[in-house]
């Protein structure tokens, strides 16, 4: 019964949390996109405008919702749903911090600690094509129908890429539990290095990057949406909260996929040569991972809007070169080159 | 040997030019509507001219020309000493093509005329392709049939204008004819 | 165009082609254009340029207003540069008339009209970068763009139709504060464009995005009567400011800049060097403006009613997009009988099939954005 | 139709992408690190190029800026129009219309001169704001202001009276935003007086064969001689 409560609390504070990330999110992509260009950006709702994604949710929730006249109506309203689902499932297994001791109960920060963490964030993500691709078929726009291709395209190629890389990683750490992996990256590697994955796997950790860009449509790979040249890719014809949600599903892929790398390849909660937790009794050093562990996320949720805002946007044809004939390549040498390693060590 | 002679030696001998008028510099020399085409070929590839780039193709309606022209006036162009030899009813029409010797840094302006009731127009779209929308355009604003141009349709009006929005006896503000417009499947 | 009409409905029947109607109201489209493109896949088939969304009867309108009140109807044709095509019509009336402009005029508008051309070529590479993906440029040009903006206003009041100059001359004299505004806003232009490069031009996505893309050859482009920058990508030396100098252009010293395969890139990089040749010229313009004496005269003697003798005159100069031509002709009276604008950017537009064909669709756009094409102009 | 491309070499460092992407990101960097400074300036106009419009007016709008129209006033406040109509005549958009009235005995604190206008209306939704009407007034009555803010709820907002005109004038001339006295723009010389004080310019230069030599008196405001010119103008048109 205990376990149930807590297994509730856990699924309802990291699913607020990860909205909250989300949410604010959308904020600093706008501030921040505006002090790169040298612009202000959204600052009228609130204290630095930091209102402005609620008043964007009201504006949503309180639009008229459209239905084009030819779309199909059960895919319409199915795609968002697909989209935004799994953005939110695959959290279930990602780690989220250590762990806390409240009342003498020892509560792992992870919603459930499944030893096959890894397969579950793969097949959960590749779900969320199913949303842009029925979202682009139903809307019965060819501009919709071309992003949702794209985007099919472009992530099941990416998928490979990205699923080699993630091998590597299994390689290293011989597990399929996130939290194993993160717990395995503490300490230091060759002496010198923080035992962190990026280490161990430097050019699995580049694949990764790219790949996960690919996945999450955004630039470069924003294809999908790339409103220059098919106005607003799948979700041309969306409008209201059907929209939000692809936009906000979105924002908590980002969130995931951030957390994705921090679990494997930065060392998690780990901060290098030092062993916080010895220092911090059991409740602040569960509090302290926790936070470590979103610094280092909000650094790659900074380096998603950074990029975007610096870099401009591939060619379809030229999406799919890299993917197949760049980034495979590369992902099987890389995985050919671990084993080679954990051979020798061994 | 200044352009003008030298346009003279080339269409002079083959009964090419019907007039000759210059405005400020600008030669411009007037053909028959019917050998349009030779003209064309031959200033574009005669060695002293090599007309070989053509700026833009443009109508003119001269009804309100001729109409205020009063002999009274001396006119400074051949327009009127051409039209007083054609006799009392001058072709209502000119077609005046720009053409640029790259090579030279000349231009010369040729022009025919096109009566109503024959307003068909040899296409220099063959020789140079960038008369394909300024023929368009004439087309559609004048009513000059252009033969041998690929396509043919209105270019900025829309397909079903029943009018010739630059002929001088259309209005300025329009007939009205957008409220005939049904929108729809 | 495409002649090939019954082949291509079959295939169409067949489900193997679409048809993509892309504008009047499409995110890429500057303005209003449309273009319906038949895509095998994301490959084009055929994309068929529609225009006359924003066809305003400006030529129509020409003759019936007087000579001076034609000039406020020019500034809309290129809105980017108004003030290139207010030059072009006062010179081809001048041209009419006969009239020569005073020396220092001249330099004026020379000075003016290379700042329109920064203006209207920093809107273009702003504009392609953010049709391709890249926003960040966008912002950094359009910011000096503003500051061009703000000597156009406090040169004559406004500062995007300005209706500068008058028949035979100016209407005003260089603002005091240009040279502060001009030596405040030179490096900064400088600047903006060194910043454009730096995130653009050796960018493997953007080489690789605009590299090839459209590539056109130059007896194409002149066969289609390209002109300008397109004309100058393609590798035709060809300038009028330097073939047909009007404005003492020719006694500036400065560069046209020519590419190599008519591409995408190539346009793109034309215009980045031309901003940079502008700069010398105004610097080379303003220091000939200095050493006039401050009385020499902005105007050549113009009667206030303009009634140019009969004739017809073709003038053309050397716009931010290619040669921009008036064809006027005069009946005598203060109304031009015939009005004819040659739009630079209407002789680029029609070739556009030949220049995507086979291209994909993101290419389209690259394309559309590269040649510049300016509605107000195209469709007059 | 689409010629084959000379090919470009890339460099090794154009050739993986990460380096100029960097670089690219280096740049950005460095522009949000000096704006998210700039923006904690005190106020009004923190981050360089951006003006918070409603509230921050500072910025300096140009004296000759072509705005809100206004129908100036002399130093004794009588109305300067004379309802020539030129300005009406001039405008390209048609957009004025004004009316003639003469004045009576005791008005002569109201209107400058024996004309003034009984109605003087604008449309702006005509008007295209080309200034045209300034530079044709004899009496520089017509004023084109520093007002920029012209969006209006209704149709009949947009309509300018004489009366809305006059309060314009009152209301620049309160805020010191009146529009300074125009500069008369330098003119050629007349032919006659070869080169007289304007120095080594061309600008003396015989052979302007349509601008035959009627003189204006040395350097006359253009305006000021509207209707010699207008004459002038008639007599060349012959040629």
């Amino acid at each position: 019964m205990e376990g149930w409560v807590i297994a509730i609390i856990k699924v309802v504070f990291i699913w607020a949390w990860v909205l909250l990330i989300a949410t604010v999110m959308t904020w600093v992509e706008r501030r921040g996109a505006a002090m790169m260009q040298d612009r202000l950006g959204p600052n009228r709702a609130g204290p630095f405008g930091l209102f402005q994604p609620l008043a964007d949710g009201i504006k949503l929730f309180t639009k008229e919702e459209v239905l084009p006249k030819k779309a199909h109506k059960v895919l319409w309203s199915l795609g968002p749903l697909l989209f935004a689902l799994p953005a939110f499932s695959a959290y279930a297994v990602m780690p989220f911090g250590d762990k806390i001791v409240l009342g003498g109960k020892e509560i792992i920060l992870q919603v459930s600690n499944v030893n096959i963490g890894f397969l579950y964030i793969l097949a959960i993500g590749s779900l969320a094509v199913y949303g842009i691709v029925l979202g682009g078929w139903g809307s019965n726009n060819k501009f919709s129908i071309l992003g949702g291709l794209r985007s099919t395209a472009q992530l099941i190629s990416y998928e490979v890429p990205l699923g080699l890389a993630l091998l590597a990683i299994v390689f290293v750490y011989g597990t399929f539990s996130l939290r194993d992996i993160a717990l395995a990256q503490q300490g230091t590697f060759l002496g010198f290095l923080p035992n962190w994955g990026i280490f161990k796997q430097p050019l699995g950790f580049i694949l990764f990057m790219v790949a996960i860009y690919a996945e999450a449509n955004r630039v470069p790979f924003d294809l999908p949406e790339a409103e220059s040249e098919i106005v607003a890719g799948y979700h041309t014809e969306y409008g209201s909260m059907e929209l939000g949600l692809y936009l906000f599903g979105e924002y908590v892929n980002l969130v995931t996929l951030s957390s994705l790398i921090v679990v494997l390849y930065f060392g998690a909660w780990h901060i290098p040569y030092i062993d916080v937790s010895k220092f911090l009794g059991p409740v602040s050093w569960g509090i302290v991972s926790f936070l470590i562990f979103y610094l280092k996320v909000s650094f790659f949720l900074w380096l998603f809007v950074w990029v975007r805002w610096t870099i401009p946007r591939f060619r379809y044809d030229q999406v799919m070169g890299l993917g197949w004939k760049a980034l495979i390549p590369l992902a099987l040498f890389n995985l050919f080159i671990t084993a080679l390693f954990i051979q020798l060590a061994a | 040997m200044d352009l003008r002679e030298r346009v003279e030696k080339c269409l002079g001998p083959e009964g090419l030019m019907v007039a000759m008028t210059e405005c400020r510099g600008d030669l411009s020399v007037e053909v028959p509507k019917t050998r349009l085409l030779d003209v064309m070929h031959l200033l574009k590839d005669t060695p002293d001219l090599e007309f070989d780039f053509l700026s833009d193709v443009l109508g003119v309606d001269n009804l309100a020309f001729y109409e205020k022209q009063k002999p009274k006036k001396k006119p400074e162009g051949e327009d009127t000493e051409a039209k007083k030899e054609k006799g009392p009813s001058p072709p209502r029409f000119e077609v005046i093509y720009l053409l640029l010797s790259l090579k030279r840094t000349e231009r010369l302006q040729v022009k025919i005329r096109v009566a109503e009731d024959d307003m068909e127009v040899d296409s220099v779209t063959s020789i140079w392709k960038a008369a394909n929308w300024p023929e368009r355009e004439a087309f559609d604003m004048f009513g000059l049939r252009f033969k041998g141009h690929p396509n043919l349709k209105r270019l900025l009006m829309w397909d079903e204008f029943p009018a010739y929005p630059l002929r001088k006896d259309y209005p300025l503000e329009g007939r009205g004819e957008e409220r005939h417009l049904v929108y729809g499947e | 165009m495409n002649q090939d009409p019954v082949s291509q409905n079959d295939q169409e029947r067949l489900g193997e082609l679409v048809t993509i109607n892309i504008g009047p109201s499409h995110p890429a489209m500057h303005g209003t254009l449309r273009v319906v493109t038949v895509t095998d896949g994301e490959t084009i088939v055929k994309a068929e340029p529609e225009i006359g969304y924003l066809h305003r009867g400006v030529e129509k309108l020409g003759e019936s207003l007087t000579y001076h009140q034609f000039i406020p109807i020019t500034d809309r044709l290129n809105y980017c540069s108004a003030i290139t095509n207010n030059v072009s019509y006062e010179m081809a009336v001048e041209k009419l008339m006969g009239i020569e402009v005073p020396e220092k005029a001249q330099l004026v508008r020379v000075i003016m009209m290379e700042l329109a051309r920064i203006a209207d070529h920093e809107v273009c590479v702003g504009i392609l970068g953010v049709d391709l993906g890249a926003f960040t440029p966008f912002f950094y040009l359009i910011i000096q763009r503003e500051e061009i903006y703000e000597i156009f206003e406090w040169y004559n009041g406004a500062r995007l139709t300005n209706t500068f100059g008058r028949i035979g001359g100016l209407d005003a004299d260089l603002p005091d504060d240009f040279e502060e505004r001009w030596r405040e806003l030179k490096p900064n232009l400088r600047k903006a464009n060194e910043e454009t490069e730096k995130l653009l031009t050796h960018n493997r996505i953007w080489m690789d995005r605009t590299i090839g893309v459209s590539a056109f050859s130059p007896e194409d482009a002149l066969n289609w009567g390209f002109t300008g920058p397109c004309l100058r990508a393609c590798g035709v030396k060809r300038d009028l400011r330097k073939d047909e100098t009007y404005c003492m252009y020719d006694q500036f010293d400065f560069e046209v800049p020519v590419g190599k395969n008519g591409d995408v890139f190539d346009r793109y990089k034309v215009r980045m060097i031309e901003m940079e040749e502008s700069i010398k010229i105004i610097d080379q313009a303003y220091k000939l403006y200095k050493e006039m004496p401050a009385d020499a005269p902005l105007k050549a003697r113009v009667p206030k009613v303009i009634k140019p003798p009969v004739g017809e005159v073709y003038s053309a100069l050397e716009s931010p997009n290619g040669e921009l031509g008036f064809f006027v002709r005069s009946d005598g009276s203060n109304k031009a009988y015939r009005i004819k604008i040659r739009p630079p950017c209407y002789m680029i537009y029609q070739a556009f099939n030949d220049l995507v064909k086979g291209e994909m669709i993101a290419d389209l756009i690259a394309c559309i954005s590269s040649l510049n094409v300016v509605a107000g102009e195209l469709d007059r | 139709m689409a010629k084959p491309v000379v090919k470009k070499e890339y460099t090794l460092g154009e050739r993986i992408y990460l380096l100029e992407i960097l670089k690219g990101m280096a740049l950005t960097w460095r522009h949000f690190v000096f704006n998210v400074k700039a923006s904690f300036r005190p106020e009004p106009h923190t981050v360089p190029t951006c003006w918070q419009y409603p509230e921050d007016r500072t910025r300096e709008i140009s004296p000759i800026f072509r705005g809100l129209h206004m129908l100036c006033l002399d130093e004794k406040g009588r109305e300067k129009c004379i309802a020539c109509g030129t300005c009406a005549k001039t405008c390209p958009a048609h957009c004025i219309t004004v009316k003639k009235g003469k004045r009576k005995e005791g008005e002569e604190d109201k209107y400058a001169s024996k004309m003034y206008c009984a109605s003087f209306d604008i449309d702006l939704l005509h008007c295209i704001f080309c200034g045209f009407c300034q530079e044709a007034c004899p009496k520089e009555a017509i004023v084109l202001g520093r007002e920029f803010e012209l969006a209006q709820y209704t149709r009949e907002e947009c309509h300018l009276d004489k009366q809305k005109l006059l309060a314009n004038y009152r209301k620049a001339k309160e805020e010191g935003k009146l529009r300074p006295p125009r500069k008369a723009v330098p003119v050629v010389k007349p032919p006659p007086k070869p080169e007289a004080g304007a120095p080594k310019t061309t600008e003396g230069k015989a052979g302007k064969p349509a601008v035959a030599g009627k003189a204006k008196k040395g350097q006359v405001e253009v305006k000021k001689a509207a209707e010699k010119a207008k004459g002038a103008g008639k007599a060349e048109s012959g040629d």
